[in-house]
């Protein structure tokens, strides 16, 4: 069965001239490896960042797991070399204002530190991360359990007092339990830093630390060894399955129910462990990052059934958009693992390259084609098309309005041509252009298959 | 927009029963919008014809003018609509009108049910929203016309039905148009037009006076 | 019965096209004419598409898509489907079976998915043709 | 002995190297990638499709695509049935012996090596007491996908009926520090759980347990999709110790119910060894071969926890799993990522 299929052959090359300058939208750990990642590939960058510094929620952590550095060596490292590298430009205090145009050529205004910044950019990466949600303390009044991440700042006061004492015996006490349930995308995540946080206070003198979790998260670079050792140096991890547990207050700390699956009911035992412990760790929800609404209206992109950017679609995995020349890299679009977020930014540096990384970049045109006659400007093909490469615009020859198919957006998926109420739009295939003819119909390669 | 809807096929079918050819013919405004009798449709209920037909020597075709309600418009059809023993015409009433009126010895056949004056709420739904009652009181009604969008019609508030914010008519799928008008008017900060008092509308400026028309001397011929 | 039914196959290039050549690879028994036509995206098959191969002869037209959540343009096998229906719905209109015309989604790698809901398919007709 | 020159030399055929390939390919430059088998895809072509109707994001089909796209791409040549043999020179001007069809040598000089050779399915033989090879009902998750993919559906080996009780048994291979594969193999609860609802799809009442450790719920959509899973299947927080096949082919698992404190036996139709991935057979001989170093685990060992692309050796760069477990789309970017590290290192120089 000769079934040869060519993508590219229905449909002739015209180079299109592209902004190669790329706008990267977040100065997280992900926007800073995307920066310096296309500077090694010597695209212009501008990085936008809503704060006055750079690091975003990795950058306020204390430790990474996976990782010797800390997370401020690390960024400090790579926050020093883009500060060498004359084609990354960083604006603080920024927000992206407007985004105009077509996909290759996005017009975006930029406010930052009240001054406004309009250019053209080839693509636009968004990395605007995440956030951290201030849920409702799990008990009412004193005391209160704490959050994975005011644990790590209390960590990191610790180690900067060298650890001595009272205060910061009463800021990470004696008997420590975290708390970890499933939750959705961030489950992983919260799972492993609570394994990280978990060893980070047990290797505090005569401490005792309890990891309650549902699933202990090990799919990562270097996550079992964590596991293996926070265990080995006295970590007691309990893993329950459909039961939460109770937690109380109690006597200056709680009291922590849980159904461990490895412990046996009995005649001495119902199976369930108590606990008591001074202080409760829970990791806080990860939720979208703020902006996240805004954007997604601003850049015309889908959102996924969490609300984090990125369709669920295995097509667009890891990191692009449904439309072309705007890409998601990191937390925005629901990836928290530092390491798997580096490596998520520099296949997308090479993707946003490829698109834009020459000063030309080939463009099918004419796959689908608008006749501005037949077109009744009725929005269908403009609401229907799921890559956004419909625009109605002023046609001089009829006069008047009329679709039109922004070809460096375009597809060719034929779906507009399908709702069309007014067959107006057709596909048009390559050799048929130059005879001005359209080959509806014909368009197909058909072929013959006998079945079984 | 006049928003149509196609006739069931069974009923399209008795009508060009007795006829050996149809020609088809399909309008480029209103009805192409609405998806009920664009070039699409008369591309598609030609084939169904055809299939429902099929073997009966019966011929169809079709053909789409940009507006039928228009004589000049259909007019370059003649030779073929001359060639045929009937017309289904697919736009809406004023469009099959016009060609009735124009090819007096064919029968032409509706194709469509012509619905209503309307928008489209998403794409595949659309609401009536003007009634064309001949003496518009938007101004005073927060933009909402009570006319098209209460059940009933009513000019001075809602009846007893709205529940809610729903219709008692079809709960499920009408809002009570005073409701509407209501919270307009409230966001608006104008609640005071609800002081006065509408007085029984004058309604021979619509439909019930008549055939209507417009006319406007300065742009006659 | 015992003739060959005449069935159009319009195949999503991404999905339907691949596990249609994976299906065929290595045979050549004949039981049924299957014309396979490639399209760029199942979305974008018409109604008037479905109909003029109806037209043309076919006994049963096929749609074949991906599943659902990997149509590569996010949500032509959706769009597809809905129009599917409807154009049953009005085949039903005139008489005919409606399910001479259906959707089914496979990716690019079931070839056997795709020959077991191909047969499927051309069994039901079959059986419409000996209810006859 | 022929030569040809190639900016870039791809070792594997596997999506990782098809992705790498492609990547430098559309940059433009000239790419080579070796496959040792008769076809490319890797063990990624030998994967079924996880769709229950709805897409389960397993990647199979974006497998099948990738080689669609590398095989018509014009800066893209493949050898199939090649192998490296020796390697000399440094990064800019690498000079690679190649061996086709098992004699004819060829050689290619090219300035960078993306090594994509991927892995190899944990042996399921060297866990005795989990049955495997003893037992024929006893399948490892791959051979599970093999099965779907070639017939669609599943028979039990022995007497090719359709089981209706099935155990899915996970971490096979993986943390287990006993055999020093103390890693998680991040691929296989993914699959096992994908492979199981979409049999429980086309199988009516099929019934299936899940034997595990810890669920690993990272991903976009997929702690939805296990939520899903508890309400049809049944997880079992155990790892069996002992399969026994009685006449019939039904096998009998051990396991220790710890709720209840006991070892309890339970038969099952049919057993699947979620097997985990292990660095390919010659790896080590590779690494010797190319000087780049090995982890503890013995995949190849990339530079830092920062740079999981590069080696010790410059112009010589990692991509997929031979630097460790990744799932396809894992591949796919880590790959594209070491993509990036060859155009820099191209366009540099």
């Amino acid at each position: 069965m000769g079934h040869a299929r060519n993508r590219e052959s229905d449909g002739t090359i015209k180079k299109t001239s592209m902004s190669r300058r790329v706008l990267v939208v977040g100065g997280g750990v992900a926007g800073i490896e995307m920066a310096l990642a296309l500077a090694e590939l010597r695209c212009d960058t501008t990085l936008v960042e809503q704060g006055t510094s750079l690091g975003g929620n990795a950058g306020a952590l204390c430790s990474l797991y996976g990782f010797e550095q800390t997370p401020e060596e690390l960024i400090g490292k790579k926050v020093a070399t883009m500060r060498t590298n004359p084609g990354i430009r960083v604006l603080f205090e920024a927000a992206v204002r407007d985004v105009k145009g077509d996909v290759g050529n996005l017009h975006v205004r930029i406010e930052a530190c009240g001054k406004v910044h309009e250019s053209d950019f080839g693509a636009i990466v968004v990395a605007t991360g995440f956030d951290l949600a201030t849920g409702s303390p799990v008990t009412s009044g004193e005391p209160t359990a704490i959050s994975c991440s005011e644990l790590e700042r209390r960590l990191a006061q610790l180690r900067a007092g060298n650890g001595r004492g009272r205060s910061n015996a009463l800021s990470v006490p004696r008997n420590v339990c975290f708390v970890v349930e499933d939750s959705g995308v961030d489950s992983a995540v919260h799972a492993a830093s609570a394994l990280k946080n978990a060893l980070a206070v047990q290797k505090l003198p005569k401490r005792n630390v309890f990891l309650c979790c549902q699933n202990v998260n090990v799919a990562g670079e270097g996550l079992e060894a964590l596991y293996r050792e926070a265990r080995a140096s006295g970590v007691v991890i309990f893993k329950f399955d459909g039961d939460k547990p109770q937690v109380a207050a109690a006597d200056r700390g709680f009291n922590v129910t849980v159904r461990d699956a490895s412990v046996a009911a009995n005649d001495r035992c119902n199976g369930l462990m108590d606990l008591h412990c001074d202080l409760l760790v829970l990791p806080e929800r990860i939720v979208p990052g703020p902006h996240t609404p805004y954007l997604q209206k601003l850049l015309r992109v889908d959102v996924d059934s969490s609300d984090y950017f990125q369709q669920n679609n295995v097509w667009l995995r890891p990191t692009a958009s449904n439309r072309k020349g705007i890409f998601f890299v990191g937390g925005c679009r629901g990836s928290f693992d530092v390491c798997d977020i580096l490596t998520e930014a520099r296949a997308t540096a090479l993707e946003v390259y490829t698109w834009i990384g020459r000063d030309e970049i080939p463009v099918s045109v004419g796959k689908v084609r608008v006749d501005p006659a037949k077109c009744a400007v009725c929005l269908t093909c403009l609401r229907s098309c799921p890559h956004d490469a419909v625009e109605i615009v002023f046609d001089g020859d009829i006069g008047g309005k009329t679709a039109h198919i922004v070809e460096s957006a375009c597809h060719a998926c034929g779906i507009c041509v399908a709702e069309c109420p007014a067959k107006a739009i057709q596909m048009v295939a390559a050799d048929d252009l130059q005879k001005g003819m359209a080959i509806k119909g014909e368009r197909r390669q058909v072929e013959q298959w006998v079945q079984n | 927009m006049i928003v149509a809807e196609r006739k069931p096929i069974t009923e399209i079918r008795e009508m060009v029963e007795p006829h050996e050819s149809v020609l088809i013919v399909g309008c480029g405004a209103c009805v192409t919008v609405c998806m009920a009798g664009g070039e699409k449709e008369a591309e598609l209920l030609c084939s169904i014809l055809v299939l429902a037909f099929k073997d009966t020597g019966k011929q169809f075709t079709w053909d789409c003018v940009e507006r039928q309600c228009e004589p000049e418009f259909v007019e370059p059809l003649a030779d073929k609509i001359q060639a045929n023993d009937a017309v289904l015409s697919m736009a809406c009433g004023a469009g099959v009108q016009t060609v009735v009126a124009q090819f007096p010895s064919i029968p032409v056949y509706p194709a469509l049910n012509t619905q209503f004056v309307g928008r489209p709420l998403e794409q595949g739904l659309w609401a009536e929203t003007c009634a064309g009652c001949g003496n518009c009181i938007l101004h005073k009604t927060g933009g909402i016309c009570p006319i098209a969008r209460c059940s009933k019609s009513l000019l001075n508030g809602p009846c007893g039905g709205s529940v809610n914010g729903r219709c008692e008519v079809d709960p499920e799928n009408v809002e009570c148009g005073w409701q509407l008008i209501y919270d307009r008017l409230e966001q608006a900060g104008t609640l005071y037009l609800l002081d006065e008092i509408m007085p029984p509308k004058d309604w021979s400026t619509s439909a019930h006076g008549g055939v209507r028309r417009v006319i406007r001397e300065d742009v006659r011929l | 019965m015992g003739t060959e039914l005449k069935i159009v196959a319009f195949c999503c290039e991404h999905s339907g096209s691949l596990a249609a050549r994976m299906a065929c690879a290595g045979e050549s028994e004949t039981s049924a004419g299957t014309e396979i036509v490639s399209v760029p995206c199942s979305g974008s098959v018409q109604a008037a598409d479905i109909l003029k191969a109806f037209r043309s002869g076919a006994d049963g037209v096929v749609i074949v898509g991906c599943h659902d959540g990997s149509c590569k343009h996010l949500v032509g096998n959706r769009r597809v489907q809905r129009r599917v229906e409807h154009l049953a719905g009005t085949l039903k209109e005139i008489g005919w079976n409606p399910e001479r015309v259906a959707f089914f989604p496979v990716s690019a790698v079931e070839g056997q998915l795709f020959r077991d809901r191909l047969a499927e398919v051309v069994d039901r007709l079959r059986g419409l043709e000996a209810g006859r | 002995m022929g030569s040809t020159e190639s900016a870039a030399l791809v070792i594997g055929g596997g999506v990782a190297g098809i992705t790498a390939a492609l990547g430098i390919a559309e940059s433009g430059f000239a790419v080579s990638v070796l496959e040792r088998e008769e076809d490319i895809g890797g063990h990624g072509a030998r994967l079924c499709c996880k769709a229950t109707d709805v897409c389960r994001q397993c990647g199979a089909c974006i497998v099948a695509d990738k080689i669609e796209q590398v095989r018509a791409h014009p800066n893209v040549s493949i050898l199939t049935r090649a192998e490296l043999v020796n390697l000399s020179g440094a990064m800019g001007d690498f000079d690679a012996a190649i061996v086709r069809d098992k004699s004819e040598e060829l050689r290619i000089r090219t300035s960078a090596i993306v090594v994509a050779t991927g892995f190899a399915p944990f042996d399921a033989r060297q866990k005795p007491e989990l049955g495997y090879r003893t037992c024929a009902n006893v399948l490892t998750g791959l051979e599970l996908e093999e099965q779907i993919r070639r017939t669609g559906s599943i028979v039990r080996p022995s007497d090719g009926c359709r089981p209706a009780n099935i155990a899915f048994v996970q971490c096979v291979g993986s943390r287990d520090p006993h055999i020093g594969n103390d890693y998680c193999s991040r691929v296989c609860c993914k699959y096992a759980l994908r492979m199981a609802s979409m049999l429980q799809a086309r199988i009516p009442d099929l019934h299936v347990t899940v034997f595990y450790m810890d669920v690993q719920v990272g991903g976009k959509g997929f702690y939805d999709f296990y939520q899903s899973c508890r309400d049809t299947m049944r997880f079992v927080r155990a790892i069996p110790v002992g399969v026994v096949e009685d006449g019939s082919g039904s096998i009998e698992l051990q396991y220790e119910d710890t709720t209840r404190g006991q070892v309890v036996k339970e038969p099952f139709d049919m057993v699947v060894l979620s097997v985990g991935m292990v660095p390919a057979a010659d790896a080590g001989t590779l690494a010797a071969m190319l000087g780049i170093g090995t982890n503890g685990s013995r995949f190849f060992a990339s530079r830092d926890g920062t740079e999981a692309n590069l080696t010790n050796v410059d112009g010589i760069v990692l991509a997929g799993a031979c630097q460790g477990p990744k799932d396809i789309e894992g591949s796919i970017a880590h790959a594209q990522a070491a993509a990036l590290r060859v155009v820099a290192q191209l366009g540099v120089s």
